[in-house]
């Protein structure tokens, strides 16, 4: 078992590695970037920014940057000499460090343990003044487990990002799953054990309506009904648990609409899949063995039927985990919900290149390994499978 | 006194073609302590019957139209729901037929078996277990207390059964119904679990009703036997009587069909050799053929080919087939499934060489590695002095046209969305026999013709037939290529006795009108001492005796091959009245 | 002894698979309904603008978001040459005079107008065209990659089953937006990368769907008999295997082209799909759904299209489950 | 309830089975379920649009950090909430040169960072340079280009900031030399590109030209603004506090201001009449009218220093006619545009500047003429559009632009018979089309920096960034340049009007409306007024 899914891990790698290369050359290839907008700067300081960032590099040197293999220059300031100045001494705060740096750009560190480095930048032989760029290398990227800085929002890391937005998303994908499983799963089996009755038209018809409502037009028709007309729910917004606001009354209602709306498309799917595997599996011999046994309907179900019945469902779950505990972008619209979900959109649209990077290997991580769990699931369900 | 008696039973079924009586009016009773048998071919309304006593009909489609079935005052065709529930498993207990699908795959089996006990006697699951435990003693698997939490498909067939059995008895009923229990099995564990059952029923003074549709199994176990044929009983009584003097035709038939290992038929009777059937006003009438007895002393007089032992069609020199274990991740298999180990054998023109053994014996393994349809490890297989072993697929193409198979499973083995013409003209097609559409669609119905079908069947799908026709059609798929060698892997295993022996009969034939070769490879050894010229032995992959069929049957060598032999039905009048007396 | 038989019901006419599949799906009620509703709402999308008095791309911006049937007010400029009806202001704009009421004219805008005043009749009817073409077309394509790809991939198994499947888990994750707007770039606009970019992404679910069927199938004897009629792989992929998985590939369809009609409105939000005034059941949904509370019918109607093409196709697919496994007759 | 709201209401409840079991509290005086206006404390909840880019006054460029900087900083001077007018901020009173050069602040002394440092002259000659150096590659950078030698240095190709016009003579006075004289200097620096950070921190967190620097988090984050900053959570909230350090403390009575990113409109409308907002950013297009009709007391509708137009490729091979841009101008209904589409009160612009920008009216005009346009057309060789080549709209997707798009390509088709297509782009594309000049016609919007026509004129200079059209011509490059130059306001007034009328006559922009600055405020909002650049210092608003 843990050779298998260390097997499983292993694979990973390449994997992800090659996403993070298409992804990295396909952002750098469509139009735009992100600092376009609609007050156009001048060309010059589009090349500065550019060259902070470090994209004055040719293309795969960026590449190799961002995989962490090859250093990249950091901390870059310039020390500009005029003539017959030799030397130059000065203290970095940001970083700690008393650095001397000549005319004939050589560094030394005086305090502080980092190797810095120098290069002309411009060597003015008439007038002799000259100006020295001091930079230190550093080596930071995916081999590092950094997904670098965020081009938009500025100062924070896309690290920071993911890891702030991520336990939103969680804690709504969890009670949508909870709601679409609840729901689709009772309805599922419900319809499957009443087949061709009431009980299953009405379920699946229900299911349908799921599939066919989208949820940008679930979401407003239940913040219209139950946020405005009723009044039972808040319309949006996210607040935190322990927080001001909702904590006094036990819980945070705002939680439930969002959650709905998600929960209700995926119990659809659930609903259908569950039906389908639970009719299969009722006609089953061994069905006929648990009833022989004298057991009750529900005990046949619940007992012996409903694991074989979830097995189309459960393998339906890990792509539709990893959707949905990503978030959504159209719900974290629409009820203002700080998740992961709108980064994925966001970062794309604004030609975020380091955040749309890190959203995507976030999202293939979570792809690859919740596909690792519904295998592994799926062979604790089937005990068959558990043999292989 | 009769602890079930069964009045004027009428199971109908109403489906979209009309309505089908299943179990049309029958009655009979089982006392306190007996075994009743039941007999019949599939679809002769036995199952239908126990399933209705049990309420285990699906309604709709199934409707009981009428009659009676007291069990302890209880009707249990009218009682309601809750009350059968508390009888079922309790009171009545059954077993199915096949015990690879009817326990729950997904549950340990010391889940399955305490539930009836949990149920039904709200005992505490500590006690339940223990007393799992003791029944699975019972039943003959050792250590029970550790085995008890695995699962189901840890198991082998007669395990399960056993398990099977272990779960319906654990309640102590007083009537245990077994549907076809040893059917699916190999003939030595039906042989052990005939042997359990008749063991615990002496022990425990249950009541038996056992459905089979093979009299052999009845010889060996029952003291009363009910015949059914199409929904009727045709006949009833203890069981002496009726082997030793069957009164309908039918039951006359069913009892020749059998291939017995001390017949000397060259063509087994079937069924339609002694009943004859007349329509009158709407109602057809059963009636015995006037000339049976003639035409079954005909069968066995035809005469056997001459066969040529020089010319070899097959040679197969020191063949093995290795599965990996498990495949290991930085390095090779961690260690290798020697499913044919090391195994030769000749195959002359014309004949048959019977493959026998039990299940995993690596028997079926070797036919597939002679076809090329699992490579061989090692060793050689030459057809026709051609060495065929680790040909590739396009290099085995002019080959497969030469040699075919027929598997065990003839619902499995058709493609259930091909029309019986598509089944047999892709091959034509795909090995250019034929000039045109309409000619090979004229081969592919002389080809059901020669299978004894009815040519207008073509345009019908595989599922609209019974086994055994779906077993003709796949012969006929296998002819279709105009073969010299068959493999026919376990062809005949899984169907009732009746239709074995047309299939049987039809293998037979084919053969001698083709100059056929088979490798005939089954568990049972009278029919595959029917069958075959030579036969080969095999166990754990290794050939342990080989030579002509009717020496080994004589003076088996080998134990093994002598609990091959012992494990088969005897159905003599002499055995049962040794037992029963 | 007598009996009754249960008589050999019917004999063989000359039926194939589709034939056979054609007479069991038109016993099928709710299919009947569907082909119907579906066979009218095709009929209506391709047919119905031009029996229409409007059609969907006059704009007439006073009478704008009106509910349906809703009386026209109407009045005339006299002396001008602009020609519009005015149902809000007392005076032309443009002079400054007096307008005329004219008569008040019977509403023929049976589901109202939309936000500038178009014909939604027209408009839910004409976008209905591109959202069946986009339904069908991308689900086809997505059908027809993700099939072949997973057939492939489970029949083979192994190394190639490795790979290929990486490829889907990669492509699972690749930004489709980005991938969307790179498309655009490199092609222009064309209304056939929509199909390209919707069947691209709709692929991979079918694929894995396929895959896990067809490893539960190939190790059924019919195929290894198959083998042993040296019947070659695709043969045995595309001829054997394929038309006994259609039962869950027709149930996944059905459920991809509800997604894919909406993945669509959210491609004409990138450029790639329909530009305006053409529009398609997607964008009106959307649309729709931002005014819902004021301009009900906006949303009302499209909804109502779209959902009734989508439960008669739910209906028609589970019909066609049906009628295709020939097994079902049985009862 | 309407019968519509019913039916939507029965079929959710049917669809909303099994979870219905919420918590049926009794809503309070009316206000929705999510109330998270506290009554009786002074805690303002504001929408604000997008989630800010940073907080870094010298970096983003963007309206939602204006709002949220305006609370943690303050520049020189503040503004008067109604008029705009400069007020003290930081210097308590300014003197000018005669020539209008130089300007001298003097600082109050109670003026304080957050951390408790008094704020130096110095500080904004440090921010200043900062600002300006060429390293930082800051995008604003040319707001403070009315410096003396500032673009110089900006642009690199100064090396000495003490050559530039900013001189903290001591603590307490700065003393800045002005290139030309410019009117609107006073207005100019209360934008937050010419807010101060505080230098210690700045070089704390990665030295003066760190653009990605740590400092804007609140844990780091010095000001000297009348709020402090208290949470700042993505895509959730920015929280800022009354600072205890401000100098004019006594004054503000809020206590602490949330800034909500709502990026979808509709959901801003919800949440402020489910009680969760007290100011929304803006107003869905659909929710207009209702406003309008039923609830009239909590919309506010404000002219607003934008125009919205269109571009149109001078190197197109039909409009490089200026006739054809003329017809095209004169056949769009503008009335129908502002009054059906945008709803809200937007005024149809004839001209480029807004009306009254400074005092400032553009006294060229055109008009909605569709027979001079037709006649337009004929004379450039184009009778009732026949020869004239298909064009495409080109805009970015959004509602509102689609819907004036498909107006305005309806009016084309209507009244000059030419046949004209749509095509919206993703944002970025949409830039970079326009950016290239790729397209036919495309749709824009100008926001004012500042309160003066000059921010609406000088991006047609040729070769400017935003000009974006091909277009350039000579005359109107001089006249722009003199305009800097001239002596006093109204001959500066003289050279703009001769500008836009070139540019109305050779129309290489096509302006369609004037912006109105849109959004919902509750009544309990006291001290919100309304002004053209809708701009709302906080000290002045408390909460009834």
């Amino acid at each position: 078992m843990f050779r298998y899914i260390f097997k499983r891990l292993i694979f990973f790698i390449p994997v992800l590695w090659v996403i993070a290369t298409i992804t990295f050359f396909m952002v750098r290839m469509a139009p735009g970037d992100p600092f376009s907008d609609e007050k156009e700067m001048t060309e010059e300081v589009r090349d500065r920014i550019k060259a902070y960032y470090g994209m004055d590099q040719p293309l795969w040197k960026q590449y190799l940057i961002y995989l962490g293999v090859t250093a990249k220059e950091v901390n870059k300031h310039r020390v500009t000499f005029a003539s017959g100045e030799d030397s130059k001494e000065y203290r970095r705060e940001d970083v700690n460090a008393t650095l001397r740096v000549t005319a004939t750009a050589e560094v030394k560190t005086m305090q502080g343990d980092t190797q810095w480095l120098a290069r002309f930048l411009d060597q003015n032989t008439t007038t002799n003044i000259s100006e020295v760029e001091v930079f230190r290398l550093e080596r930071s990227g995916l081999l590092q487990g950094e997904l670098g800085p965020s081009f938009k929002h500025k100062g924070k890391s896309v690290n920071d990002i993911i890891r702030e937005s991520f336990p939103k998303s969680l804690e709504l994908g969890l009670y949508s799953m909870a709601i679409a499983l609840f729901l689709g799963i009772t309805a599922g089996a419900i319809a499957a054990l009443k087949q061709n009755t009431i009980l299953d038209y009405a379920p699946m018809s229900f299911a349908m309506a799921g599939i066919c409502l989208p949820t940008f037009v679930m979401g407003p028709l239940l913040v219209l009904v139950f946020g405005l007309w009723l009044e039972w729910f808040p319309v949006a917004g996210w607040s935190a648990w322990g927080g001001e606001g909702f904590f006094p009354e036990g819980w945070p209602g705002d939680r439930v609409l969002p959650a709905c709306t998600l929960g209700f498309f995926y119990a659809a799917m659930v609903a259908r899949l569950t039906r389908g595997g639970m009719l299969e599996t009722l006609s089953q011999d061994f069905i006929k063995t648990a009833r022989a046994k004298g057991l009750t309907e529900t005990r046949v179900v619940v007992k012996h039927a409903l694991r074989g019945g979830l097995l189309p469902t459960v393998s339906f779950l890990g792509p539709a985990f990893a959707g949905i505990i990503s978030g959504s972008f159209v719900i974290e619209t629409i009820f203002t919900i700080p998740g992961l979900g709108r980064h994925f959109i966001e970062a794309a649209t604004n030609r975020d290149y380091t955040l749309v990077l890190g959203t995507v290997l976030f999202y293939a991580t979570l792809i690859l390994m919740l596909n690792l769990i519904v295998d592994i699931l799926q062979a604790w369900l089937n005990p068959r499978i558990r043999a292989q | 006194m009769a602890l079930i008696e069964v009045d004027n039973l009428k199971t109908y079924f109403h489906t979209r073609n009309g309505v089908v009586k299943a179990v049309d009016d029958i009655s009979f009773t089982l006392e306190k302590g007996e075994i009743l048998g039941i007999v019949g071919e599939s679809g002769s309304g036995k199952s239908v019957t126990v399933h209705t006593l049990m309420g285990l009909v699906p309604q709709p489609p199934g409707r009981i139209e009428g009659g009676t079935a007291n069990f302890d005052n209880h009707n249990l065709l009218t009682t309601d729901e809750a009350v059968l529930r508390s009888l079922r498993g309790k009171r009545i207990s059954m077993i199915f037929q096949d015990p690879m699908t009817s326990l729950n795959p997904y549950l340990r089996i010391s889940e399955q078996l305490i539930e009836p006990l949990l149920i039904h006697e709200q005992a505490n699951r500590k006690e339940a277990l223990k007393r799992a435990i003791t029944m699975l003693e019972k039943v003959g698997m050792s250590d029970a207390a550790k085995r008890v939490h695995s699962y189901p498909h840890e198991f082998s067939g007669g395990m399960r059964q056993r398990v099977m059995i272990a779960m319906a008895l654990i309640t102590d009923p007083e009537v245990l119904i077994a549907d076809e229990p040893t059917t699916a099995l190999d003939v030595t564990v039906q042989a052990q679990i005939l042997q359990l059952l008749k063991d615990l029923q002496t022990d425990l003074g249950v009541s038996v009703i056992f459905i089979t549709h093979d009299l052999g199994v009845i010889a060996e176990l029952a003291d009363r036997v009910v015949v059914m044929y199409q929904g009727h009983i045709v006949e009833q009584g203890d069981v002496l009587p009726i082997f030793e003097n069957p009164q309908h035709p039918y039951t006359k038939g069913l009892l020749a069909c059998r291939p017995r290992l001390e017949s000397t038929f060259k063509v087994l009777p079937i069924v339609s050799d002694y009943l004859d059937e007349t329509e009158v006003d709407g109602q057809i009438e059963l009636s015995e053929k006037p000339d049976a007895a003639a035409r079954i002393e005909a069968m066995q007089k035809i005469d056997e080919p001459e066969i040529d032992e020089t010319d070899l069609l097959l040679e197969v020199n020191d063949l093995c087939v290795h599965f990996p274990e498990r495949s290991g991740f930085f390095y090779g298999p961690e260690g290798w499934v020697k499913a044919v180990d090391g195994i030769s054998f000749t195959v002359p023109r014309g004949s048959t060489l019977g493959l026998v053994g039990e299940s995993g014996c690596g028997k079926t393994t070797t036919g597939r590695a002679i076809l090329n349809l699992v490579v061989p490890t090692s060793g050689s297989v030459k057809f026709m002095g051609v060495e065929i072993a680790g040909r590739n697929a396009a290099a085995m193409l002019p080959l497969r046209k030469r040699m075919q198979i027929v598997f065990q499973d003839p619902y499995s083995s058709l493609n259930p969305r091909l029309t019986i013409e598509q089944a047999l003209t892709e091959p034509m097609v795909v090995h250019g026999i034929g000039s045109s559409h309409s000619d090979r669609r004229d081969r592919a119905a002389a080809l059901l013709e020669e299978v004894d079908l009815e040519p207008q069947f073509l345009r019908r799908y595989p599922h609209e037939f019974s086994g055994g026709q779906r077993q003709r059609i796949c012969v006929a798929r296998a002819l279709s290529l105009e073969p010299e060698f068959i493999v026919c892997d376990e062809a005949v295993s899984a169907m009732d006795v009746s239709v074995q022996a047309q299939v049987l009969n039809l293998l037979k034939e084919l053969q001698a009108r083709r100059n056929l070769t088979y490798i005939f490879i089954s568990h049972d050894l009278s029919v595959v001492k029917f069958m075959a010229d030579t036969m080969a032995v095999m166990r754990a992959g290794k050939i342990v005796e080989q030579g002509s069929a009717e020496v080994i049957y004589a003076n088996p060598a080998e134990d093994y091959t002598q609990r091959l032999i012992d494990a088969i039905p005897r159905d003599s009048v002499g055995s049962i009245k040794q037992r029963v007396t | 002894m007598k009996r009754d038989r249960l008589a050999d019901v019917k004999f063989d006419e000359g039926t194939s698979l589709w034939k056979d599949a054609r007479r069991r799906l038109f016993q099928n009620k709710m299919a009947v309904f569907g082909l119907c509703a579906f066979s009218l709402v095709t009929l209506l999308s391709f047919v119905g603008p031009s029996l229409l008095p409007y059609d969907h791309e006059t704009i007439d911006l006073p009478y704008q978001a009106r509910p349906p049937l809703s009386d026209k007010h109407s009045f005339v400029c006299p002396n001008h040459d602009y020609v519009h009806l005015y149902s809000v202001d007392e005076n032309c704009y443009v002079c400054n005079t007096p307008l005329e009421p004219a008569a008040i004219q019977p509403a023929r805008h049976l589901m109202g107008t939309d936000k500038l005043g178009r014909d939604l009749c027209a408009a839910v009817l004409r976008g209905g065209r591109v959202s069946l073409a986009v339904g069908f077309m991308a689900t086809a394509v997505s059908l027809v990659i993700g099939v072949i790809w997973g057939a492939v991939a489970g029949y083979f198994g192994g190394r190639v089953d490795q790979f290929l499947m990486r490829i889907v888990d990669v492509l699972y994750a690749l930004p489709f937006l980005i991938f969307v707007v790179l498309l655009m770039v490199m092609f222009g606009r064309n209304f056939l990368l929509l199909f390209f970019a919707i069947g691209f992404v709709e692929w991979l679910t079918m694929s894995r769907i396929v895959r896990a069927q067809v490893m539960a199938l190939k190790n059924q004897e019919f195929v290894e008999a198959a083998v042993a009629l040296g019947y070659g792989r695709m043969r045995i992929i595309f001829c054997h295997l394929l038309p006994n998985l259609l039962g869950p590939v027709i149930i996944y369809t059905t459920l991809t082209v509800p997604a894919v009609m909406l993945l669509e409105s959210v491609l004409s939000f990138l450029g790639l799909g329909v530009q305006a005034p053409d529009t398609s059941w997607g964008v009106l949904i959307k649309q729709g759904a931002e005014g819902m509370e004021d301009y009900p019918w906006l949303l009302l109607f499209p909804a109502a299209f779209f959902s009734l093409t989508l439960f008669s196709l739910n209906f028609i697919g589970d019909g066609l489950r049906d009628a295709l496994d020939p097994k079902s007759s049985k009862d | 309830m309407r019968p519509f709201q019913l039916i939507i209401l029965l079929s959710v409840l049917c669809l909303g089975m099994g979870v219905g079991c919420g918590k049926a509290g009794e809503p309070e005086d009316g206000e929705g379920s999510g109330e998270l206006i506290e009554k009786g404390k002074q805690v303002l909840r504001l929408g604000n649009g997008s989630e800010p880019e940073g907080l870094d006054p010298q970096i983003v460029t963007g309206v939602p950090e204006h709002f949220i900087l305006a609370a943690l900083l303050e520049g020189l001077l503040s503004e008067n909430p109604r008029t705009l007018a400069p007020e003290p901020g930081v210097a308590e009173r300014w003197e000018v040169s005669k020539d209008g050069r130089v300007y001298t602040f003097h600082f109050r002394a109670d003026a304080k960072w957050t951390n408790g440092d008094v704020v130096k002259a110095g500080d904004f000659a440090y921010s200043y340079e900062r600002m300006l150096n060429p390293e930082m590659a800051t995008k604003y950078g040319y707001m403070l280009h009315v410096l003396k030698n500032a673009k110089a240095f900006n642009e690199g190709t100064l090396k000495d900031f003490s050559e530039v016009g900013v001189k903290a003579v001591d603590d307490r006075t700065l003393v800045l030399t002005l290139e030309e004289p410019t009117p609107y200097f006073l207005q100019l620096i209360n934008h937050y590109s010419w807010y101060p950070v505080h230098p210690p921190t700045i070089k704390k967190f990665g030295g003066m030209t760190k653009r990605d620097s740590q400092w804007t988090q609140p844990e780091n984050f010095v000001g000297n603004g009348s709020f402090r900053l208290k949470e700042w959570k993505l895509n959730e909230h920015i929280l800022v506090e009354k600072s205890p350090t401000y100098w004019d403390a006594a004054k503000v009575r809020l206590e602490k201001i949330y800034f909500l990113p709502i990026s979808s409109a509709e959901t801003e409308e919800k949440m402020f009449r489910d009680g969760q907002l007290h100011v929304t950013q803006t107003i869905p297009l659909t929710r207009i009218e209702h406003y309008q009709k039923k609830e009239p007391e909590v919309l506010r509708v404000d002219p607003y220093l934008g125009t919205y137009f269109y571009r149109v490729n001078v190197n197109h091979k039909a409009l490089k006619d200026k006739r054809v841009r003329q017809a095209l101008a004169m056949a769009v209904n503008r009335y129908e545009i502002t009054r059906f589409v945008m709803k809200a009160g937007q005024i149809p612009a004839y001209y480029m500047t807004p009306p009254n920008t400074a005092g400032y009216t553009s006294r060229a005009k055109f008009t909605f003429d569709p027979a001079r346009a037709r006649q337009l057309l004929a004379e450039a060789g184009y009778p009732d559009g026949r020869g004239f080549p298909k064009i495409d709209i080109y805009y970015n997707t959004s509602e509102a632009h689609k819907h004036v798009a498909e107006a305005l390509q309806q009016m084309w088709k209507t009244t000059l018979h030419i046949d004209v297509g749509l095509f919206n782009q993703e944002w970025k594309v949409y830039l970079d089309t326009v950016n290239k000049i790729k397209y036919d016609v495309a749709r824009a919007g100008w926001i004012g920096d500042y309160n003066d026509p000059n921010t609406f004129l000088d991006m047609w200079l040729t070769g400017g960034g935003n000009n974006q059209t091909g277009w350039t011509n000579a005359r109107y490059d001089q006249l722009i340049q003199e305009a800097s130059q001239a002596s006093n306001p109204s001959a500066r007034f003289e050279k703009f009007q001769e500008a836009e009328a070139i540019l109305l006559d050779e129309m290489p922009v096509i302006p369609i409306y004037f912006y109105v600055s849109l959004s919902l405020v509750k009544p309990t909002v006291r001290g919100w007024y309304p002004n053209i650049l809708d701009h709302h210092p906080y000290k002045y608003i408390h909460l009834e």
